[in-house]
């Protein structure tokens, strides 16, 4: 494989990309959009993996395809197909002052765009640009991981990662504030029971791989956890309203569990006399492990609730 | 915190404090408020008189309190203040044993009272103020403060009222505001100076200075209703009689003539405003207004809107004295700040009286009324008099040195005419008023009689302020020359002025 | 000193967590918690200013590397307001809520939204404020819909549309940034940084998305509505503090980061709209027929003059006159937080006492909620910029920098804007002293009522007469 | 050698799913276009993942690209199941 | 820069300005959702754009990490806001 062929599958790859996108965002039918943009959200794992980014690509395509995937599909069940002011908004029946609108939108959105490429063209080679990936390398052994981005992730920068725990969990938080759960659905047949039957174990297990191989290869919670939710997403779409998610009290350990842990190792270094959040080198990667569970627990608990569209009821729901 | 340091505070809460308590008071404990308020007020005449003694004595008084960089709150105690500051001290008690009497059983009166303590710390705070900043602080809260006496009564007219009283008091404050922080920008931070503090810049700024000067007069005028920013002082005509008198005699339209006479003494310099050519505008407009006023007056025959006519005439015979150069005409000017605000209180306390008791309204109303009230009547006859200029009621002195100070100082040309003017103009409206009151047959059954002629012609509380105050008119006119009168202190500040 | 950094992050995490787990005893919890970060913020402010600057490195990691914290005297004083009008609001809530469910769904949001604020003025590091920027536009979102009703969860969704538009023009900019300096630490770019297409570009791109979501005219189409339908203390946090949090961001950007490349041209391109924001939002406000309405568009005229200071302090040399007017700007900031919070409490009770908060109906207001009418006259003093409020001083400062530099237009801005203010201000208390029977049931909590009123009186009183203090706080902090 | 192979298993595959996808386009049905893309992408599928396999010469990596064979299988399999049935209710229905 | 980030840091460019176009002009909601994630997809790709370094090379990790918890954050928040349109649409459905 030469460089010329490489060039031309980036091209081939970044135009379906691109035209995926403005296929998505141009149609008026949500199903259609919806569907586009998942196959744009797979394609976008490819080119993540092309630039050798396999962490991103997997939560890319676990989560940023999948689980949104998920979501928008079951968005789809209250979305109108076409609504009333969609369709007229594709004839050209605008009054002046919008088309003149939507032009200066346009042109401002070019003009983003064109800005940025020029900006970029003035990014020089600089040794500079290396500066913090050396001092990433150079830490990396006292981070107690081998894999650099989960050391960022949950030593460098675990601070950010704590904060993002937080995020999920606000979420997730004014989802429930906004009522019940959706009423779960039918009961599914034998085949795609007996698929599921043998899946979820497989999901689980492969959540379980991915939250231990995150600490020297791709993975770790993130993924981890969104596959653990893709296996609740599944039961769920068997009918199964029992899809191993918690109620009540469980439920809120779960979904506080991420932040929680966070906290407690964190806190727990702070009053022993290190700093917030800096582990102890030799306990760094059993420290790390701990915190990744509990948050895969946490996010896996956090996209299931929100697939579900509510705090799930106490007893079981049907349509 | 030694006396000389917190005395003049001292003299602001001495009605602020019982204000924010008779606030909290329940309606019904009328003792208690009451004891309150006299409390206060006698407790801040002694200190005046502290204050008073003090600074006869050469002792200066001086608050100071930083708010930010480059700008402290200052309330100093200097001869112009203390006058003030006597004043409505002085006139707050007789007025708060007025109000009392007043407003007896009508309702929210810890609110009113509470407001009206507020109204007149404002008012000692401005008197006290020892530099523009800390002048325009209270300037601003004693809008803050009037506003609800205005609007008290609730009604809509009474809202309508306070309403149109805001529009031009919060206008004229940013206009003061405005020139005041363009000062500052100007000259930095600067206290209140006998003799000014401005003759020292380079005239380059003198433009500058002339627009400033401008904005000042601009945003006091509103307070001091000058023509043509006299507006709302009809209009403030729904407030109570006892909050009528206030505004009228002690807090607002004192307030800005007062401010005149700081920006153009001790801010300018009256020699450098002169120089700067605005001192004549200042005359014109006084000159105007006082001609302007008295004419509306002629023809109010509502008796509350002719007093506040008159009100917007006399009160720029202040402003008219501060325009004449010369220690003379200041004194005329400065000692009129006393002297109006003794008069125009009697009347107006009895023009409350004659509503409150008979419920007359109206001066056609007014025949023969000097046989059923005869105090109210003759103390009301003494103010008007003194109004008109007639010795030996106050009044007259400061027309005298007024007209003297013109003369002195070379524009008898044209602040004659004004004085002769105006004063055949007062006793234009005044006179008919006093023949039908003592002259007149009585009409057969008042317009609405709800206080029987018992021990006295009225309620004891409303009958005797203004025969105090007419007392004290005729005092100040009698003895003017006796040490401590007005006339005595406006001398010496005159002197300062000058460098005499 | 630097314990009160970490303390004012992880207090109200943990307490949110407390919170979700044990619904029954929330409400203690967050008294308790509130006066711990309280405190917290004190020490801060105390150590800021014995001190100077203080930062920490978190995990012990040196910052580019790792985040750190950083403290001045513009952020801790800010935290303590933060701290001091989140309290109250919370014990304001505590009597709010009626229902033990609407508490539960409550508390851990609400301690969310504080941790966010307090995460978002601590950050030293661009993509952590991302972040934080994230985690305060969903927790206020989730908090402004909690009510259910159809206009508050249409405005909700559309106010986080706005958000989520504007941290992500914020994330471009990271990006660039990252891609030109190869760091995301906010004090080593500040050395880096020079003037050229990429600061130009990064600068512009966060400082609108920042906009976006500070609502500074005419971006402010989705304020009215999300503060005006929400419940009322979320409202009071809303327009008192989650705005002024874009707003210190970009603050901070245009004085501190990018100070070599702002330019003067660019600086008065945000007085005029914040001239703008002034002049139309107070319009608005004059013709509101409701009340939270009222407040809302006095928002967004109040964050309009914080827009003004931009020309004056790019127009002043760096220097004593231009600590002046920053401090002129930060006490704006700090009375409009502590007034404006306190009005909507209050008109939260006028809501929850009448039914209503149709301004035209609040006759006899004065009579049966007095103390209620005194906290919107005094929140009302402050937002005129009346004596002895710290917007008196404010906007002294504000004129005097105008006038000093010759920029007249914002002088006459200011004087419009402040009489408009007036205008409606006293369009309430007009009705409100009217003396037609007042038909409500008017008997008001005190814990509903003390907070409202003393939030307005730290903002016209503490803050008027002990302002000088800002001042040399934000001197020994720098 | 093995290589050559590899990439013919590859070429042959990418075939497959060629001739899968212009099926989808091209049939006019949504049976046949079913029929179409499960058969020919599971072989098109099956045929990459052993010329990988043969690529990488790693016993590990084959068994886990055999797994992805099989869940692809399995998934395509259901999920072709449930649009076709789904199809045959609508068509009663109608 | 290489190629290779140019191509792609410019697709992430071109990506961001159509999310954006969309998000201010898409009538229906649920694109506006999409196009603000789209928006999202761009900068990432701009970010691992500016990451990467070459065949052979190892990238720099930072920009993954950030573009993970950007992932994350972007999917909690589409979350939300697809609750909130359903609590409207049960409110007051569509017809």
């Amino acid at each position: 494989m030469n460089a010329t062929m490489l060039l031309i599958f980036d091209a081939l790859l970044l135009a379906s990309i691109i035209g995926l996108a403005w296929a998505a965002l141009a149609s008026a039918d949500a199903r259609r959009s919806v569907i586009l943009f998942i196959a744009f959200g797979l394609l976008l794992a490819v080119a993540w993996g092309r630039l050798l980014a396999p962490d991103v690509a997997l939560a890319e395509a676990a989560i940023g395809a999948g689980l949104t995937g998920a979501l928008l599909l079951a968005a789809l069940q209250w979305q109108p197909r076409k609504t009333a002011d969609t369709t007229n908004s594709e004839q050209p029946t605008h009054t002046l002052l919008e088309t003149g609108f939507r032009w200066l939108v346009t042109l401002l959105c070019a003009a983003l765009a064109g800005m940025l490429a020029w900006s970029l063209t003035q990014i020089d080679a600089g040794t500079a640009k290396d500066a913090l990936a050396n001092a990433v390398a150079a830490n990396i052994d006292a981070s107690g991981v081998s894999n650099p981005v989960t050391a960022v992730l949950l030593n460098f920068r675990a601070y950010d990662t704590l904060l993002e725990l937080a995020v999920l969990l606000t979420a997730v938080l004014g989802i429930f504030a906004l009522g019940p759960a959706q009423a779960g659905y039918r009961i599914a047949g034998p085949v795609f029971s007996s698929l599921t039957r043998w899946l979820t174990p497989l999901l689980i297990l492969t959540a379980g791989y991915l939250l231990w191989v995150g600490a020297h290869a791709p993975g770790g919670a993130f993924q981890a956890g969104a596959t653990l939710a893709a296996a609740g997403v599944v039961l769920r779409l068997a009918g199964r309203d029992q899809i191993g998610l918690p109620r009540g009290n469980a439920l809120r350990i779960a979904l506080g569990a991420g932040v929680g842990m966070f906290l407690l190792v964190g806190l727990a270094l702070f009053a022993l006399g290190r700093p917030f959040l800096g582990y102890p080198p030799a306990w760094a990667g059993a420290l790390i492990l701990l915190i990744e569970t509990a948050a895969m627990l946490a996010i896996a608990a956090t996209l299931v609730s929100a697939f579900i569209g509510g705090q799930p009821t106490e007893e079981k729901t049907r349509c | 915190m030694n006396s000389a340091t917190s005395l003049p505070l001292l003299v602001i809460l001495s009605s602020l404090l019982p204000g924010l308590v008779i606030f909290f008071l329940p309606e019904g404990s009328h003792r208690l408020r009451t004891t309150l308020n006299l409390a206060g007020a006698f407790v801040k005449i002694f200190l005046v008189g502290v204050l008073i003694w003090g600074v006869f004595h050469g002792q200066s008084y001086e608050t100071r309190w930083a708010l930010a960089p480059g700008l402290d709150l200052v309330l100093h105690a200097d001869k112009l203040s203390l006058l003030f500051v006597s004043l409505s001290s002085v006139l707050w008690l007789v007025t708060t044993i007025y109000a009392i009497g007043y407003l007896e059983s009508s309702p929210h009166r810890s609110r009113f009272f509470g407001f009206f303590s507020l109204c007149v710390s404002a008012t000692v705070g401005l008197a006290l103020a020892g530099n523009l900043f800390t002048f325009v602080i209270f300037y601003e809260l004693l809008t803050l403060a009037t506003y609800p006496l205005v609007a008290h009564r609730g009604t809509p007219e009474a809202i309508r009222g306070a309403r149109i009283y805001l529009t031009y008091t919060l206008s004229g404050g940013m206009l003061l505001l405005i020139g005041t922080v363009w000062l500052y920008a100007i000259v930095g931070q600067t206290s209140f100076v006998e003799g000014g503090v401005l003759s020292g810049l380079s005239s380059e700024y003198h433009t500058q200075l002339i627009l400033i000067f401008a904005l000042l007069i601009a945003g006091l005028g509103v307070k001091a209703a000058l023509v043509p920013l006299h507006g709302w002082l009809p209009e403030a005509m729904v407030a109570p009689a006892p909050v009528s008198a206030l505004l009228h005699a002690v807090a607002v339209v004192k307030a800005g003539a007062f401010g005149i006479v700081r920006v153009v003494y001790d801010v300018y310099g009256v020699t450098f405003a002169s120089e700067l050519g605005v001192l004549m505008a200042l005359g014109i407009a006084a000159g105007i207004t006082i001609v302007y006023g008295s004419v509306k007056a002629l023809f109010q025959d509502s008796l509350k809107k002719r007093l506040a006519y008159s009100t917007v005439s006399q009160v720029s015979y202040i402003a008219l004295g501060t325009a004449i150069l010369g220690p003379i005409g200041t004194i005329g000017g400065i000692v009129h700040l006393v002297h109006q605000g003794i008069m125009k209180i009697t009347l107006f306390f009895a023009a409350g009286n004659y509503a409150e008791t008979l419920g007359i309204h109206k001066v056609s109303e007014m025949n023969g009324v000097g046989r059923r009230m005869p105090g109210t009547t003759l103390a009301f006859s003494i103010a008007a008099l003194g109004m008109i200029g007639i010795p030996p009621v106050a009044g007259f002195i400061s027309k005298w040195y007024l007209g003297l100070g013109a003369v002195e100082a070379g524009m008898a040309g044209w602040v004659l005419p004004v004085l002769i003017l105006s004063s055949l103009l007062n006793a234009g409206y005044f006179l008919p008023i006093l023949y039908r009151a003592w002259f007149r047959t009585p009409a057969a059954v008042w317009p609405d009689e709800h206080i029987p002629a018992a021990r006295f012609e009225t309620h004891g509380a409303l009958l005797w302020p203004p025969i105090i105050t007419a007392v004290l008119a005729l005092a100040a006119g009698l003895f003017a020359a006796a040490p401590y009168s007005p006339l005595e202190w406006a001398s010496l500040i005159a002197q300062r002025e000058y460098g005499l | 000193m630097t314990d009160a950094l970490i303390a004012l992050v992880a207090l109200p995490l943990t307490a949110a967590l407390l919170a979700l787990l044990l619904p029954r005893i929330a409400t203690a919890l967050v008294i308790f918690s509130g006066l711990a970060i309280t405190a917290s913020a004190i020490a801060l402010l105390y150590g800021v200013n014995t001190a100077g600057a203080l930062h920490y490195e978190l995990g012990g990691w040196t910052a580019g590397l790792g985040i750190a914290l950083r403290a001045d005297g513009l952020s801790a004083i800010l935290l303590l307001m933060i701290a001091l009008v989140m309290f109250a609001a919370s014990v304001y809530a505590s009597a709010y809520f009626g229902k033990a469910s609407e508490r539960a769904q409550f508390w851990p949001l609400w301690l969310l939204l504080w941790t966010a604020l307090n995460a978002l003025l601590l950050s030293g590091d661009l993509f952590n404020l991302y972040v934080t920027l994230e985690l305060l536009g969903l927790s206020a979102v989730a908090l402004a819909a909690l009510s259910g009703k159809h206009a508050a969860v249409q405005a909700a969704l559309r106010y986080l549309l706005v958000g989520l538009l504007g941290s992500m023009l914020f994330l471009v900019g990271v990006a660039l940034l990252y891609a030109g300096y190869a760091t995301l630490d906010l004090a080593t770019l500040t050395q880096v940084v020079k003037p050229g297409p990429i600061a130009w570009s990064a600068l512009t791109l966060m400082t609108f998305g920042l906009l976006l979501k500070t609502a500074l005219f005419p971006l402010h189409f989705w304020l009215p509505p999300a503060h005006g339908s929400a419940p009322a203390p979320v409202s009071a946090v809303l327009s008192a503090l989650v705005v002024k949090a874009a707003f210190y961001l970009v603050l901070r950007l245009w004085l501190d980061v990018f100070a070599d490349i702002v330019t003067p041209t660019a600086a008065n391109l945000l007085g005029v709209l914040g001239a703008g924001a002034v002049l139309w939002g107070s319009w608005q406000a004059l013709r509101a027929e409701r009340l939270k309405l009222l407040a809302a568009y006095s928002t967004v005229a109040q964050l309009g003059y914080l827009f003004l200071f931009f020309p004056l302090l790019l127009a002043l040399p760096p220097g004593p006159a231009r600590d002046v007017a920053t401090g002129g700007l930060v006490m704006l900031a700090l009375t409009h937080g502590f007034a404006k919070a306190g009005l909507f409490l209050a008109i939260g009770i006028v809501q929850q006492r009448s039914g209503h908060d149709n301004i035209q109906e609040l006759g006899g207001m004065v009579q049966r909620l007095p103390l209620t009418t005194f906290a919107i006259a005094l929140a009302g003093v402050a937002l005129i910029g009346l004596p002895p409020s710290g917007t008196f001083l404010g906007k002294w400062q504000l004129i005097s920098a105008a006038i000093a530099t010759g920029q007249w237009l914002w002088v006459a801005v200011t004087a419009i804007g402040s009489l408009l203010a007036a205008a409606y201000i006293f369009r309430i208390l007009g009705h409100a002293f009217g003396n037609q029977p007042y038909p409500h049931q008017a008997v008001a909590v005190a814990r509903e009522e003390w907070p409202a009123l003393l939030l307005t009186l730290t903002a016209t009183l503490v803050l008027g007469l002990a302002g000088a203090h800002v001042w040399t706080l934000l001197e020994n902090g720098s | 050698m093995t290589d050559i192979l590899a990439s013919l298993l590859i070429m042959a595959g990418l075939f497959f799913f060629m001739a899968g996808s212009i099926g989808l386009l091209r049939f006019p049905d949504l049976y046949s276009r079913l029929h179409a893309l499960t058969k020919a992408d599971n072989l098109g599928l099956g045929l990459l993942i052993i010329g990988l396999a043969l690529h990488l010469r790693d016993p590990l990596i084959a068994l886990k690209l055999l797994l992805i064979w099989l869940a692809v299988l399995a998934a395509g399999a259901t999920s072709a199941h449930l649009i076709a049935r789904h199809a045959r209710r609508r068509e009663k229905h109608v | 820069m290489l190629t290779t980030q140019w191509l792609y840091a410019l697709s992430g460019c071109l990506l961001l300005a159509l999310g954006l176009r969309s998000a201010l002009l898409h009538p229906a909601l649920l694109q506006r959702i999409l196009a603000i994630n789209v928006m999202g997809s761009g900068v990432f790709m701009l970010l691992i754009a500016i990451a990467y370094r070459g065949p052979g090379m190892p990238p720099d990790p930072i920009p993954h990490a950030l573009v993970l918890t950007g992932i994350v954050v972007a999917v909690s928040a589409t979350a939300l806001a697809l609750a909130l349109a359903r609590r409207l649409t049960r409110e007051q459905p569509h017809d």
